[in-house]
């Protein structure tokens, strides 16, 4: 038995970098991409560049943390796209009716997480593949939008014009917005929880091995409802920001955000067989996407079509060679 | 302890799967202070009585009472926090968390609902350190060997304030230090006072360590009995049901042949073969007709050795011949092309294939070599499956069922079966007899004895000393990642002499070379 | 377990049982609706009538669907069919539309030719990733599916090429022995590849391969081969698929062609009881999954539901398939109808002996 | 800092645009784009074009980006009607002047943009009504009309429906007896015809908000027996090539225009706009409505 000492040493440094690789990969090529921007075109060098990339992507961002927890427990929430529309949805028609900005928010911030814990209750205890109680999910968010209303509604609360204009910056006119603050907040509490709390290591635990995790003694079914209502409470938030970024409710709007945001936490270096991966990994991902976006809008000589097939192209060029590095690294 | 009243009864356990019926009226009790040892063959339903008593399974009949009080646990979780701590058979563990947080999780050290990492990662380190294992606990546990993984849940297991512990083969993965070891720390536990339910398929650790055995055949009780009044014969009488002919024949006549062809062409031949960080260079030569046995401690390097040898992963060093070509093995198909077959120590992540049939997983390897436009015939099947099935004694005799719902035991002899069906020229054999019940045991060994004597060669890779050196012709023996010996098994080669050459590091390269 | 369950327990434990009841129930709710909705007459020459209508539009959604099974047998997910869908139509329309005479038989073989190529090399770029560079199933195909649809954009450069030949639209439209032409191809493919993984022992190897790589791989399955070989599958199952979407409507339309179908696709697939997690699948389950959400989507138009509301409608009936195809709730619910005491604790009084 | 950068850029005095497209979901969008380029290259306008994808979030970052890269106009055809104040301000403050095209926004501050320019949907309906309720002065009975909707909501959906609407009530004979989205798109407008085929016995009128959905719905009443342009009435909107083809060949029975072609107008606005110049608030394209005989007269020289 003495003797396995000797790999005691051997065993930390590896995997130790080796878990790391996915998400440092992204950071290295994220910094690339952007440094390519820079060098191509006119005022990319702003730090406002950068800045509104947080803020246009501030929503996805959240919803993208809400993801990161159930893809870590093996799962997957289709429904995302649609509670973030129906949040904003009904905010906007109950502030349309005249009801105190701070009522509307209570109520916006309970729909979504209320569907997260029926669709997890579904999946768990009926055994629904999530895939397929999410896409309900998806198609019933979806018909509540335009059951609503099928045209768009304004918001003119001023809580909400507010939160939605005010800026925050420096001096030299550089500014970030209020949901850029919140959305930090929100990747940050998910940090925490993912690394310092029973549920948040119990998330990987049920996406590492459910069947081990529940002889374990671990409470599978508990967490596993958790995630989905998690996912449904970051959608709703996520939804409350899309509402203060557009300070309206459309029903087809975040049509198809969903894959938006599971590419933004697979990029970020989670797995999608659950278990593995990081807050951090989802906020890089994020990133990519939204740095691709600005590459293109800067670019302004792509039409529609090529914008469509230079999407692909960059996210095809950036995950092979993320991966080409992990393998390198491995 | 006998006058005292049960810690836990159950009475009258009946649980049927889908055809199946798995346990029927059991009875079963366990006294505080005490080892109760399970016993009975593969499929006798020793895992589902205890998988009925967490509440893993829900029971069709019956009743179970914890200290007098009539109990039906949802699940693992209610049972632990009811004191009844459960390492259930495999290794069910989370691979992708540290070790640290396996042992912990679910009751990490907090303050004020944050985990103390730090205090996590030093407790754990004292937990193993009691086993013996002086791992890194920040380390992924999927990282390390099935039987540090084994350890690790063991750890796990008898951290808890419990009064029952049940280890359902916990030993099967352990060499004889690591149960040495585990069966010091049961003995303290037992002197504390905890009920311990403890099932093995080796007959010898059962009368080490338990004070009472309870025997089960085919989901029925056959008795209760003390250990000291239960002689080991008739214990494994009482559970195959007959007399046991072929176990004493098999005794008797340790095989113990050299090997005199050293001269011919070895059908496997390797030259300085190596991987790094997985094996030091290595050189052996196998014989068709020969067996080759492979002792070492855990983790010195063994399932290394042999998933080399089928391609399993790929070597970066030296070569390999076959049949005194050169033949470089990069993938498991050129090593079955070439006729070597590979039944992996880790049947449930490497091996089953769990939602298919028993059929189809005993037919894969040779379907996988015929190609996937040459189907089996139907016919063809059924001959090779029920041929193996009865030759292996595998049960349910069913072939349709799904493999997942055969016990451990009967899983790993569907894998040998699959193996078998190719009909190699080298078999390798890493714990083949891990978790398989004294009469296939017996069977499997016999097995091996009639294929080497028809010509096949075996690579044979076992934690039991003593089965390596009935079996084999030549011992290889390896220490930290280095074959240090190759020993041919004649009259004065014994297990304390390969233990000796475990031990010493000093001749390893006169012997090597 | 009460009697009455365990009398129907052959006929109901059939893994086909509860898709084929629900899509029965979902035909007679219809028919209560508007009682003609199963009537079937012949109009000139062929079978008229909305059941022939479901079968018809659902033929696209089978073959995609077909492929997607394979698939999802082997593990993973192909997000891009739809994209391929268009592409396909797209080259298919715009050659047909280049040529001098868009009735000729030849110019439409090698329309056809053309775009199935294109649609392998593609599903073999997908295979590619997934089994050669190992990146997940759902961002390789994603990535397709994104840039595919600019792709089949770029083809018919942003227009809906818009094509007159009548070879290309029996495709869509046309009839043989009465039967539409959609219908039979789609039955030929089902039944090509059932013969495909059935007959050969492919079934079995994807089954294992989805069921656990790793065992499979050390059993001598070359699993890349098969991973890489059903992506090419499910291309050309989408290629068919895409020339069936435009001869019905004559048209390539680059952005709307199969859009969202693999969501369609892969709801067919769970619907039809194969696990999204890979292993076992059932090509008889897709296509009866195939017809439900057709007829389901038929069923929005017939009852003419409120698009406000057909959303709503979709989600209720999806998560009532199932439901009624999870055991769990199956059991659930029996139980709560069944026997009070969830635990009979009395002892069989008569042991019977079981021969060792 | 951002404030030195953008100010010298302008190192040639060319004007520079931003224009973001809604997306390429049609072909009269495409069109629409294309007229806009075509335009600017003739006009020596410097273009920087982003398409939406049909995302309203993907136009509010391109604006910003835009707003980045300080262009002298902005201009762009919203996705939706609400909720672009705070965007348009962000445009106003770094002093950036903004054209709507093709679809209003509904901001209650009307000094966020200068002009708007497309046109007027709710007219196309109206047209289109009223020439139904000419033709069927003299019915006696009922007549039966089915209407495939746009996208659910949308602006011209929305907008089509009600002029139509509002139209028909002039003749109580005249009757909507089903009404379904269709999206937009010929596959399901055809498949929705499938249905209302099946369910309405005698249908006397189509009206369709695009051709596209016209088109596929002329499939649909071909393969049921009927002949379209006489059976039923076939009304449309938009005058795509291939639905004038339709109603020179007395498939559809009439068609309101809606023309794509706005982009020499808006290069013009754009240029009066840059220069400080007012214009009016609102300016409507230029679009007529078409007959059988019509559709004949105009097919060759049509544009798209
Ligand atoms: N989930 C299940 N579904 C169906 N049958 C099962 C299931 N689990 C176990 N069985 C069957 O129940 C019987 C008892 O199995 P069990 O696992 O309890 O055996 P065991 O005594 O633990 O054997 P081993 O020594 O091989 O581990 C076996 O015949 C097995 O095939
Ligand atoms: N006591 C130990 N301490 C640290 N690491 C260990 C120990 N035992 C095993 N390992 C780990 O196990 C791996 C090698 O195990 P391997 O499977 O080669 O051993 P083996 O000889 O086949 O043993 P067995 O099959 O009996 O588990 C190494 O990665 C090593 O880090
Ligand atoms: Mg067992
Ligand atoms: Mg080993």
């Amino acid at each position: 038995m003495s003797s396995a000492s000797s790999t005691t040493a051997r065993a930390w440094r590896p995997s130790l970098a080796r878990r790391h690789v996915p998400v440092l990969a992204t950071l290295a090529l994220l910094l690339v991409m952007y440094a390519v921007g820079v060098s191509q075109y006119r005022a990319f060098s702003n730090v406002q560049v950068v800045f509104n990339v947080f803020i246009d992507n501030g929503f996805l961002l959240v919803v993208a943390v809400g993801m990161t927890f159930v893809i870590l427990t093996g799962g997957i929430d289709l429904s995302v796209g649609s509670v973030v529309a129906m949040t904003a949805m009904v905010s906007a028609s109950l502030l349309q009716s005249g009801l105190p900005a701070a009522l509307v928010l209570v109520v916006a911030l309970l729909i979504g997480p209320t569907l997260g814990f029926l669709m997890g209750c579904a999946i768990h205890f009926f055994d629904i593949q999530p895939f397929i109680a999410t896409l309900a999910g998806m198609f019933f968010a979806r018909g509540m939008c335009t059951f609503i209303s099928d045209a768009s509604i304004p918001i003119t609360d001023g809580f909400w014009t507010t939160m939605s204009q005010e800026r925050i910056g420096d001096p030299r006119g550089n500014f970030v917005s209020i949901s850029v603050l919140i959305a930090l907040a929100v990747v940050l509490v998910a940090a925490y929880v993912l690394t310092y709390t029973r549920f948040g290591r119990n998330v990987y635990a049920v996406g590492g091995n459910s069947q081990s995790a529940l002889l374990m003694g671990l409470p599978v079914g508990r967490t596993r409802i958790a995630v989905y209502t998690v996912s449904g409470l970051c959608s709703a938030i996520g939804g409350i920001l899309l509402s203060f970024y557009t300070l309206s409710g459309a029903p087809l709007i975040a049509v198809g955000m969903e894959l938006d945001v599971i590419a933004a936490v697979v990029i970020g270096g989670t797995v999608l067989t659950g278990g593995s991966g990081y807050v951090f990994g989802t906020v890089l991902g994020v990133l990519v996407l939204g740095v691709i976006q600005t590459l293109i809008t800067f670019d302004g000589s792509l039409n529609s079509w090529w914008t469509r097939i230079v999407i692909g192209g960059l996210l095809f060029a950036f995950i092979l060679l993320q991966r080409l590095i992990g393998i390198r690294f491995k | 302890m006998t006058g005292s009243r049960p810690v836990l009864t159950m009475t009258g356990i009946s649980k049927t799967f889908p055809g199946v019926r798995a346990l029927h009226d059991v009875d079963f009790r366990l006294f505080a202070g005490e080892v109760h040892a399970l016993m009975g063959e593969n499929g006798a339903g020793k895992s589902t009585l205890i998988k009925a008593l967490t509440g893993v399974y829900e029971i069709d009949e019956g009743t179970i009472t914890l200290d007098g009080e009539q109990v039906a646990f949802s699940g693992p979780m209610q049972a632990a926090a009811h004191g009844v701590s459960t390492v259930y058979q495999e290794v069910n563990l989370c691979p992708n968390l540290s070790v640290a947080e396996n042992v912990f999780i679910g009751r990490e050290p907090r303050r004020l609902g944050v985990i103390r990492w730090g205090e996590t990662r030093r407790r754990a380190r004292e937990l193993l350190a009691r086993l013996d294992l002086d791992i890194d606990v920040t380390a992924l546990l999927g990282t390390y060997s099935l039987a540090v993984q084994q350890m690790v849940a063991i750890a796990r297991a008898i951290d808890v304030r419990a009064r029952v512990l049940i280890l359902d083969e916990p030993t099967s993965s352990l060499d004889a230090d690591e149960a040495a070891q585990l069966f010091r720390v049961m003995r303290q536990l037992r002197d504390e006072g905890l009920g311990i339910l403890f099932v093995t398929h080796f007959l010898d650790q059962v009368y080490g360590i338990a004070d009472r055995i309870t025997v089960l055949r085919n989901g029925t009780l056959v008795g209760e009995y003390r250990t000291e009044e239960l002689p080991q014969f008739s214990l494994v009488e009482k559970m195959i049901g007959k007399e046991l002919d072929v176990l004493e024949r098999l005794d008797e006549q340790p095989r113990r042949v050299v090997s005199s062809r050293a001269d011919a062409t070895a059908l496997v031949d390797t030259a300085e073969l190596g991987r790094k960080g997985a094996v030091a260079p290595f050189t052996l030569r196998i014989h068709a007709g020969e067996v080759v046995g492979l002792a070492g401690l855990l983790g010195s390097g063994r399932t290394e050795v042999a998933r080399l040898l089928f391609g399993a992963d790929r070597a970066d060093h030296g070569q390999i011949r076959v049949d005194g070509g050169k033949a470089p093995l990069r993938n498991p198909v050129q090593a079955i092309d070439r006729g070597i077959g590979f039944c992996s120590e880790n049947r449930r992540a490497e091996g089953i294939v769990p939602d298919l049939s028993v059929r189809e997983n005993m037919m894969l390897a040779m379907q996988a070599a015929r190609g996937w436009l040459r189907p089996i015939p139907r016919r063809r099947q059924d001959e090779l499956v029920d041929r193996y099935v009865q030759a292996l004694s595998i049960r349910p005799a069913n072939p349709d069922l799904p493999v997942r719902n055969l016990s451990g035991g009967n899983q790993q002899k569907v894998l040998l079966a699959r193996w078998l069906i190719t009909e190699p020229r080298l078999l390798i054999l890493d714990e083949p007899t891990r978790g398989i019940d004294v009469g296939a045991k017996a069977e499997i060994q016999k097995l091996v004895v009639e294929l080497s004597d028809g010509g096949m060669a075996v690579l044979f890779i076992s934690a039991e000393l003593e089965e390596v050196l009935r079996l084999s012709h030549r011992v290889a023996v390896m220490r930290d990642r280095t074959m240090v010996a190759q020993l041919t098994n004649d009259d004065t080669l014994d297990a304390d002499r390969v233990m000796r050459t475990i031990a010493s590091g000093t001749h390893r390269k006169e012997v090597q070379r | 377990m009460n009697t009455l369950t365990d009398r129907f327990r052959p006929l109901t434990g059939h893994r086909l049982f509860w898709p084929a009841l629900v899509l029965v129930v979902m035909l007679a709710a219809n028919t209560v609706y508007r009682p003609g909705f199963l009537s079937v007459e012949v109009k000139e020459g062929h079978l008229y009538g909305t059941p022939v209508d479901i079968l018809r539009l659902s033929a696209p959604l089978i073959l995609v669907a077909l492929g997607m099974t394979l698939v999802i047998a082997t593990g993973g997910i192909d997000l891009s069919v739809g994209s391929l869908c268009a592409i396909s139509g797209a080259i298919a329309c715009l050659h047909i539309s280049e040529a001098s005479d868009q009735n000729s038989l030849s110019t439409v073989f090698t329309a056809l030719a053309l775009a199935f190529g294109v649609a392998l090399v593609l599903g073999a770029w997908n295979g590619l990733l997934v089994a050669v560079i190992g990146i997940q199933p759902i961002i390789a195909t994603l990535i397709l599916m994104v840039a595919g649809r600019g792709l089949a954009q770029l083809i018919t450069e942003g227009q809906i090429i818009t094509i007159n030949s009548g070879p290309y639209r029996a495709i869509g439209l046309g009839h043989v022995l009465t039967l539409p032409l959609a219908i039979i191809i789609a039955v030929a493919a089902a039944l090509l590849v059932a013969a495909l993984t059935r007959r050969t022992a492919l079934g079995l190897i994807v089954e294992s391969v989805g069921g656990n790589a790793e065992a499979s791989r050390l059993a001598g399955i070359r699993s890349g081969r098969i991973v890489f070989l059903v992506y090419v599958v499910s291309a050309a199952c989408a290629a068919i698929a895409g020339f069936m979407m435009t001869a019905n409507v004559s048209s390539a339309d680059g952005n709307a062609a199969g859009l969202w179908i693999e969501l369609d696709a892969i709801l067919a697939v769970v619907i039809g009881g194969t696990s999204l997690a890979g292993g076992r699948f059932s090509l008889g389950g897709t296509i009866l999954g195939a017809l439900i959400i057709q007829t389901l989507t038929t069923t929005v138009y017939a009852m003419n539901i409120d698009p406000q509301t057909s959303l709503l409608f979709k989600a209720v009936v999806v998560i009532a398939v199932c439901l009624i195809q999870s055991p769990a709730f199956r059991a659930r619910v029996s139980r709560r109808r069944g026997a009070t005491t969830p635990r009979p604790t009395t002892r069989q009084p008569e042991k019977e002996q079981v021969s060792a | 800092g951002n404030s030195d950068t953008g100010g010298d850029s302008g190192g040639d005095d060319k004007l520079v645009l931003g224009f973001s497209q809604v997306g390429a979901e049609s072909g009269w969008r495409t069109a629409n784009t294309t007229s806009i380029k075509e335009a600017a290259a003739a006009a020596g306008i410097e273009l920087k074009f982003d398409d939406a994808q049909q995302k309203q979030e993907n136009q509010i970052k391109a604006i910003r980006n835009f707003i980045q890269q300080k262009v002298d106009v902005i201009a762009f055809s919203p996705v939706v009607e609400s909720g672009w104040d705070t965007v348009l301000k962000e445009a106003k403050d770094a002093g950036i002047p903004v054209i709507l095209t093709d679809r209003a926004v509904d901001s209650a501050d009307k000094t966020l943009y200068k002009t708007f320019l497309g046109s007027d949907f709710v007219k196309e309906g109206r047209l289109a009504g009223e020439w139904l309720v000419e033709q069927t002065k003299g019915a006696s009975g009922p007549v039966n009309i089915v209407e495939l909707q746009g996208t659910t909501g949308s602006a011209p959906a929305n907008d089509r429906k009600e002029g139509f609407a509002k139209a028909i009530a002039a003749n109580p004979n005249l009757k909507i007896v089903a009404s379904q989205s269709g999206d937009f798109k010929r596959a399901d407008g055809k498949q929705v015809m499938e249905q209302f085929l099946k369910a309405n016995p005698d249908i006397d009128v189509l009206f369709a908000h695009n051709d596209d959905m016209g088109l596929g719905a002329l499939e649909a009443i071909t393969a049921a027996g009927k002949v379209p342009g006489k059976d039923i009435t076939i009304i449309t909107i938009d005058a795509v090539k291939d639905g004038m083809q339709a109603l020179a060949d007395g498939k559809f029975n009439f068609i309101a225009e809606c023309s794509p072609l706005l982009g020499p107008q808006l290069m013009e606005l754009a240029k009066k706009v840059e220069a400080g110049e007012e214009v009016p608030a609102r300016i409507e394209t230029e679009e007529t409505t078409f007959t059988q005989e019509q559709a004949k007269a105009a097919l060759p020289s049509r544009k798209y």
